[in-house]
């Protein structure tokens, strides 16, 4: 995907060390990363940008900066609503929220009956017992996130010089 | 042997052929699978880009109560599936703080004592098994059998050998592990460039257009590397291999296999109790093709064996007559 | 407590703390004037017993200083020490000796600065900590310079000499 | 009694500023066993030294304590007055009141207080310091040099031209080493074959070197002066002395195909072979490993499978039944020159290393070394000097080379940079276009590091001349595609992902030290850093000692290293040397470890820590003559003084002279009470 990416693997790292967020999080790129780890894999200084790129896209959301471009911003928020109300993930469910979210109300209808055909889209989701649990182990995580995001504006509050602090710490639970 | 088995949601989904064959090779080869009661989502795509703790905890719910129904190992045959619980697993034991935090989150009580199987790890340890069930070393019982003739790619995808520190059970560049799998069926791996590179992954739905470009190079390389087929662990990858090749206009297509599916083929399984149906690359065309060259391979054979006993008789004939 | 100026010995290689030191000096480093330096080849040369003996002898800290591991002028002796004194740690607690009185750091021959800080930060810890007298008191009512023992305890049968010094000069230098 | 003479010197304002150097010597003058104690403005100017000897003559003193600077500044200049004035040199002692008193202090009463402390102790070491004779020792003033490449050649050619006796030894078939592989050098262009072979054959024909080739080191024993190296001749299957160097064996040997070294796996050899046609000496040797007759023999053959070579050799020089021998050699100094080998990017690696998976593990057939290209490029090489490459013998016409293969790539385990990698790729790219005109060379490098003569215009030229186009970034794949080898990497300075469909790919591999390093590095008991090249005793100060005296280093052995700065080590090397042989016999620090025989309990505690290997054992008899028993004894050549053993000996059997037990004490008990 690099290829693809205005600032590739490389810059984002660079634009990371120099903490310019602005670049950073106004730009598609991040959202571009398929998690694939050939980056990390290649390395030659161990600094694996599979990780930061993970921490920064988690730091562009609790600054705020959004989730990215509508559709892949569409897919994940659609992919983790999906868990939260079943506990598990209906692709039915995931392809209707997304198209909900996106806008792209027509993309690949046509290949729904073949889907059907084969058995592929079972339209009950099924609903695990454990429902509630999965809601608590989200607002848990979201609870912590949040105190992670105050923690974060009290050290954005403060007047920093030089170099933001390692993306990947400051996220960390 | 038992295994917990933990399916993941595609496989009750979009891959339903792989849990069919996964389950029907199983059986033949007498491992129990039990399915980990009230399974919920590992987050796969999606968690770790938004909450490197629910990225954490959704697969360590999963380990948990595979944990409290007592068992030690878990298969996880989807890669995502594979590779976050891996992860969560191998994060829990490395990052300071998780060990308490996670069954903090969890609000159940977590080890971390089990260990994540992937479906290559365990179809190769299984090689040697396989390989005796069918009798492949045996050569005459196992010849004109039409897998003698499949080419094919191993596709290994990212998730099954990246991160090398938490995957690991195979070279992270150049595993060799599907390819003992594809040697135990009889069949053949090709060399090929294109093992471990990304098909696209997740944007199968919201970036097609890089899915296509980058699933297609994968199936370039493979035709041109002489496969037949192109063999899956990964349902993402199968289904960017398989659903979205109908966008590229391929003549002829190619098939994409999921490795229990060659496996259960090799077995004997009849092609129905693997999904083979399931496929939008129809796989009877390759099936046909096989058998041909398989029968074109046994005449062949046989008239090879004819003329050398014909050339054999001659000769004993002659010295007959010489004597 | 505020008077009281603690009396610290420094045992430390030749090749880098001393030379260390040195270039504190050249450098014009100024720092307390509580640390008197014994000389040693090697941290590899120090015996406990010495460490013991200087608190015995009244001091009120000790540090010990060396090549950076590694760094060794002979190799490997630094090791050899690090080894020692982790045992030794343990000893010293054992004695009644609390192990913050003694300051085991590296000192290149290129880290003046970090020499006067060794020094700076050793005096003052020590100097919160208050004079190591309860090893005096369980020897007896006579100060330590006034023992007339001296020369007994002074192992491997120490000359005349040495054993007179301390006994006969305690005045001049306090 | 001791009568101790204590000379206070105000150096100028340097110590007279903060400390009362009057009160010093009166307080000091009351010390006992102090005879005579003074102070003077400078003392180590002549006057003042002059009082230092009258001092002795007239208050006939045991012991000199000069209170002034450090002992690193001016001890040589005050134990050589005293020796003059007629005691013991070692009878010497500084107290540093200057640099660890008056410049670190500014209160005058304090620091006065510390100098009379500082004076005090040393006056009690000097009361215990006993006279110390100069150890010497004598020297075999001839040199051993291990490896003949040209850092070992040259080493050796100054060591013999100096006017001493040298023995070369060299672990492969011939001397030549690297060098005589190489097709041209950087940065003029010159033949390397052209310039090195002259220099292999006077090394050979030299009086005064002893050669010893398909040899390597045993054992070391001894120490500075006093080397006794066992020598294993390993197996030739060639008597030496017979052997005319016709090649008639070569001619009839049926082993034809087995990878040649020289060629770096490009070219073929047969199994009894001279490793190329310019060897030195031109005696060929046989690979037992490979032989046919060997094989036979490893099996248990009844009859011998082979023995062409034997028939074919008219000298009768051919011996199979002959196994490896051992010479000793004794020599007076060491140059280690054993060289480097290049990192291998295949799956098999050494603990620590990785190989490169993403680049096929090295076995896409056109992607090769940069070792592998000298040989294509050489004219000595498998194809003569023609641009071909190895999968079929076609010339490629796009030629990708890439930069840092292995080097600066902590994550496969190599750290460091190789060095030599700019310079010899830039060499390659022109190298290749002065054969094919019409071709494309792309260099993929991280940085060019271009510092030396004429290096950086070097790089220029292959790319502003020949046309070499640089690409800064790293190749992340390289794999066969069909014919042609595909590269893909990224271009960071425009930002882009480059793919070049190559026919040959170079890989500038790291410059590794040779194997088995570390053995000889533990039998010279030299140290060696995390990646196996040996270490100097010092980065700035002494780049070619070790620590072990008598022993040094030239060449890549100690780090990646080019064939100028290889022959400067070399040569200094050799200056090293020749200055060791300049005396009959060697002086040594007395401050040495010796053992009381009579207290030691041959626990030998001492051997075990002893970084010099200076402990040996000594028999202990009984009343009848019996060995009943061992102890330690520090051979006085080998110690440096460090005194590890002495902290260790559970029965204080070991004293390190002029820092004994008795002294430390005195120092620590001068200090009570202060």
């Amino acid at each position: 995907m690099g290829g693809e990416m205005t600032l590739p693997p490389h810059d984002l790292m660079r634009y990371a060390i120099a903490g310019d967020r602005e670049r950073l999080f106004n730009d598609d790129s991040l959202w571009l990363c398929l998690t694939c780890e050939t980056c990390s894999a290649r390395c030659p200084n161990d600094v694996d940008p599979a990780r930061v790129i993970d921490a920064l896209r988690e730091l562009a959301a609790l600054e705020g900066a959004g989730h990215g471009p509508r559709n892949v911003a569409a897919f994940h928020k659609s992919f983790l609503e999906q868990i939260r109300m079943t506990g598990r993930l209906s692709e039915v469910g995931l392809i209707m929220q997304y198209k909900m979210r996106s806008g792209a109300l027509f993309q690949d209808v046509a290949v729904v009956p073949a889907m059907l055909e084969r058995g592929k889209l079972p339209l009950v989701p099924s609903r695990i017992r454990g429902h509630a649990e999965i809601k608590s182990i989200m607002a848990a995580c979201a609870r912590e996130q949040a105190l992670a995001a105050e923690a974060l504006a009290a050290t954005a509050d403060a007047p920093t010089a030089g170099p933001a602090p390692d993306a990947d710490s400051e996220v960390a639970p | 042997m038992t295994l917990a088995y933990y399916p993941g949601c595609s496989m009750h989904g979009t891959s339903r052929e792989y849990d069919e064959s996964l389950r029907a090779v199983a059986a033949t080869l007498e491992i129990e699978l039990r399915e980990i009661d009230d399974w919920s989502c590992c987050g796969a795509s999606s968690a770790h880009i938004a909450d490197h703790l629910l990225a954490v905890a959704l697969p360590a719910r999963n380990l948990a109560l595979a944990e409290a129904q007592g068992a030690s190992e878990v298969l996880a045959p989807c890669a995502a599936c594979y590779n976050r619980l891996s992860g969560a697993a191998h994060a829990v034991a490395d990052e300071p703080g998780l060990a308490t935090k996670v069954p903090e989150v969890l609000g159940r009580p977590f080890t971390n004592s089990v260990q994540v199987t992937s479906i290559v790890e365990l179809l190769q340890g299984l090689a040697p098994a396989i390989e005796e069930r069918i009798g492949r070393l045996d050569r005459r019982r196992w010849r004109g059998n039409p897998l003698e003739q499949l080419n094919i790619a191993a596709y290994w995808g990212c998730l099954l050998v990246r991160p090398a520190a938490t995957t690991g059970f195979d070279d992270a560049e150049q595993p060799t592990g599907m390819d003992d799998v594809i040697r135990a069926c009889g069949a053949n791996p090709v060399k090929w460039n294109m093992a471990v590179e990304c098909c696209g992954g997740a944007f199968s739905v919201s970036r097609t257009s890089s899915v296509l470009r980058l699933s297609r190079a994968i199936i370039d390389d493979a035709r041109a590397s002489g496969a037949d087929a192109i063999l899956a662990a990964c349902p993402m990858c199968h289904g960017n291999l398989d659903f979205r090749q109908s966008a590229m206009n391929l003549d002829p297509p190619m098939p994409v296999l999921y490795i229990t599916q060659l496996v259960g083929l090799a077995l004997g399984l009849p092609p129905e109790r693997l999904g083979f149906a399931r496929h939008f690359v129809d796989t009877q065309p390759l099936f046909t093709q096989l058998a041909q060259k398989a029968d074109t391979a046994a005449a062949e054979a046989a008239e090879a064996a004819a003329a050398k006993a014909a050339k054999a008789a001659a000769k004993t004939a002659a010295k007959a007559g010489v004597s | 407590m505020a008077d009281f100026e603690p009396r610290i010995t420094a045992f430390v290689c030749n090749w880098c703390t001393y030379t260390g030191a040195d270039l504190a000096g050249t450098s014009r480093l100024h720092m307390a004037s509580n640390v008197r330096i014994i000389r040693l080849p090697c941290t590899g040369r120090i015996d406990h017993m010495f460490i013991v003996k200087a608190f015995e002898r009244g001091a009120d800290g000790v540090i010990v200083s060396g090549c950076h591991p590694a760094d060794c002028h002979y190799t490997a002796g630094n090791y050899h020490a690090r080894r020692r004194f982790g045992v030794f740690r343990e000893l010293l607690s054992f004695l009644g000796i609390d192990p913050k009185r003694v300051t085991f750091s590296w000192v290149s021959a290129s880290e003046g600065g970090k020499w006067a800080d060794v020094v700076n930060s050793t005096v003052e810890r020590v100097r919160t900590m208050g004079p190591f007298d309860s090893y005096h008191g369980l020897v007896g009512a006579a100060s330590p310079a006034d023992d007339p023992f001296a020369s007994f305890e002074t192992p491997a049968g120490a000359t005349g000499d040495s054993a007179a010094a301390p006994a006969s000069h305690t005045g001049g230098a306090s | 009694m001791s009568r101790i003479g204590v000379f206070v010197c105000h150096c100028g304002e340097n110590i007279g500023r903060t400390v009362d150097c009057a009160a010093v010597a009166d307080a000091l003058r009351e010390h006992p066993g102090v005879a005579h104690a003074e102070d003077y403005k400078y003392m180590c100017s002549d006057p003042g030294q002059q009082l230092i000897k009258k001092a002795i003559a007239d208050d006939h003193l045991t012991g000199v304590v000069v209170c002034a600077c450090s002992p690193h500044m001016h001890e040589k200049t005050f134990r050589r007055a005293a020796e003059q004035a007629g005691i013991n040199p070692f009878l010497v002692e500084m107290a540093n009141v200057r640099e660890h008193c008056s410049w670190i202090h500014e209160d005058r009463e304090q620091a006065t207080a510390k100098a009379i402390d500082i004076g005090r102790t040393i006056v009690e070491k000097v009361k215990h310091n006993k006279p110390l004779e100069t150890i010497r020792i004598p020297v075999t003033k001839r040199a051993l040099v291990i490896g003949g490449g040209i850092a070992g050649i040259q080493a050796a050619l100054d060591i013999a031209d100096g006017g001493h006796d040298v023995v070369l030894i060299e672990k492969d078939a011939s001397i030549g080493g690297h060098m005589s592989q190489l097709s041209e050098t950087f940065p003029t262009l010159d033949c390397s074959q052209c310039i090195l072979t002259p220099r292999m054959v006077e090394a050979y024909q030299h009086p005064r070197i002893k050669l010893h080739t398909w040899s390597e080191v045993e054992k070391v024993d001894g120490y500075i002066g006093n080397f006794t190296v066992t020598i294993r001749k390993k197996a030739r299957s060639v008597n030496e002395d017979l052997c005319n160097g016709c090649g008639d064996c070569q001619a009839a040997c049926p082993s034809r195909k087995i990878a040649s070294e020289f060629d770096a796996g490009l070219g073929k050899r047969t199994a009894i072979y001279v490793p190329f046609p310019q060897a030195v000496p031109n005696i060929p040797v046989l690979d037992r490993e490979n032989c046919t007759l060997f094989k036979g023999r490893r099996k248990g053959l009844a009859k011998d499978a082979c023995g062409k070579c034997k028939e074919a050799c008219l000298k009768g020089a051919i011996d199979y039944d002959r196994d490896d021998a051992f010479v000793t050699e004794e020599v007076g100094a060491i140059v280690v020159a054993t060289g480097f080998q290049l990192y291998d990017i295949g799956r098999d690696q050494p603990e620590g290393l990785k190989g490169y998976g993403e680049y096929g593990y090295g076995e896409v057939p056109d992607v090769i070394d940069g070792m592998q290209f000298e040989r294509l490029a050489s004219a000595s090489g498998p194809t003569g000097g023609a641009m071909l490459r190895p999968s079929d013998g076609t010339e490629p016409k796009t030629v990708v080379f890439v930069a840092c293969v292995g080097s600066r790539d902590p994550e496969k385990g190599i750290s460091y940079c190789s060095k030599i990698c700019c310079m010899y790729t830039a060499k390659h790219t022109m190298l290749y276009k002065h054969k094919v005109h019409d071709g494309r060379t792309v260099v993929f490098y991280m940085d060019i590091r271009a510092a030396g003569k004429g290096y950086d215009e070097f790089s220029r030229r292959a790319i502003e001349e020949d046309g070499a186009e640089y690409i800064r970034g790293r190749v992340s794949r390289i794999f066969r595609d069909g014919e042609k080898v595909k590269v893909w990497g990224y271009d960071t300075l425009s930002n882009r992902q480059v793919e070049v469909e190559a026919d040959m790919v170079v890989l500038a591999t790291a410059v590794r030290p040779q194997p088995g390093i570390s053995e000889l590095a533990q039998k010279l008991s030299v140290s060696y850093d995390q990646d196996g090249f040996l270490n100097e005793a010092h980065p700035k100060l002494r780049p070619v000692e070790t620590n072990t005296a008598g022993v040094y280093l030239a060449g890549a052995c100690q780090a990646p290293r080019d064939i100028p700065e290889s022959v400067a080590m070399a040569s200094a090397t050799a200056a090293k040397v020749l200055g060791l042989f300049s005396a009959d016999e060697l002086e040594r620090d007395p401050s040495v470890a010796k053992v009381n025989e009579r207290t030691c309990i041959g626990c030998f505690n001492c051997e075990r820590v002893c970084p010099y290997g200076a402990i040996e054992h000594r028999d202990v008899c009984d009343v009848d003559g019996h060995v009943c028993g061992h102890v330690a004894y520090v051979n006085p050549g080998v110690c440096q003084g460090c005194g590890t053993c002495v902290a260790v000996c559970p029965s204080k059997s070991v004293e390190l002279a002029n820092f004994t037990d008795d002294q430390i004490y005195s120092e620590i008990n001068a200090l009570a009470g202060w």
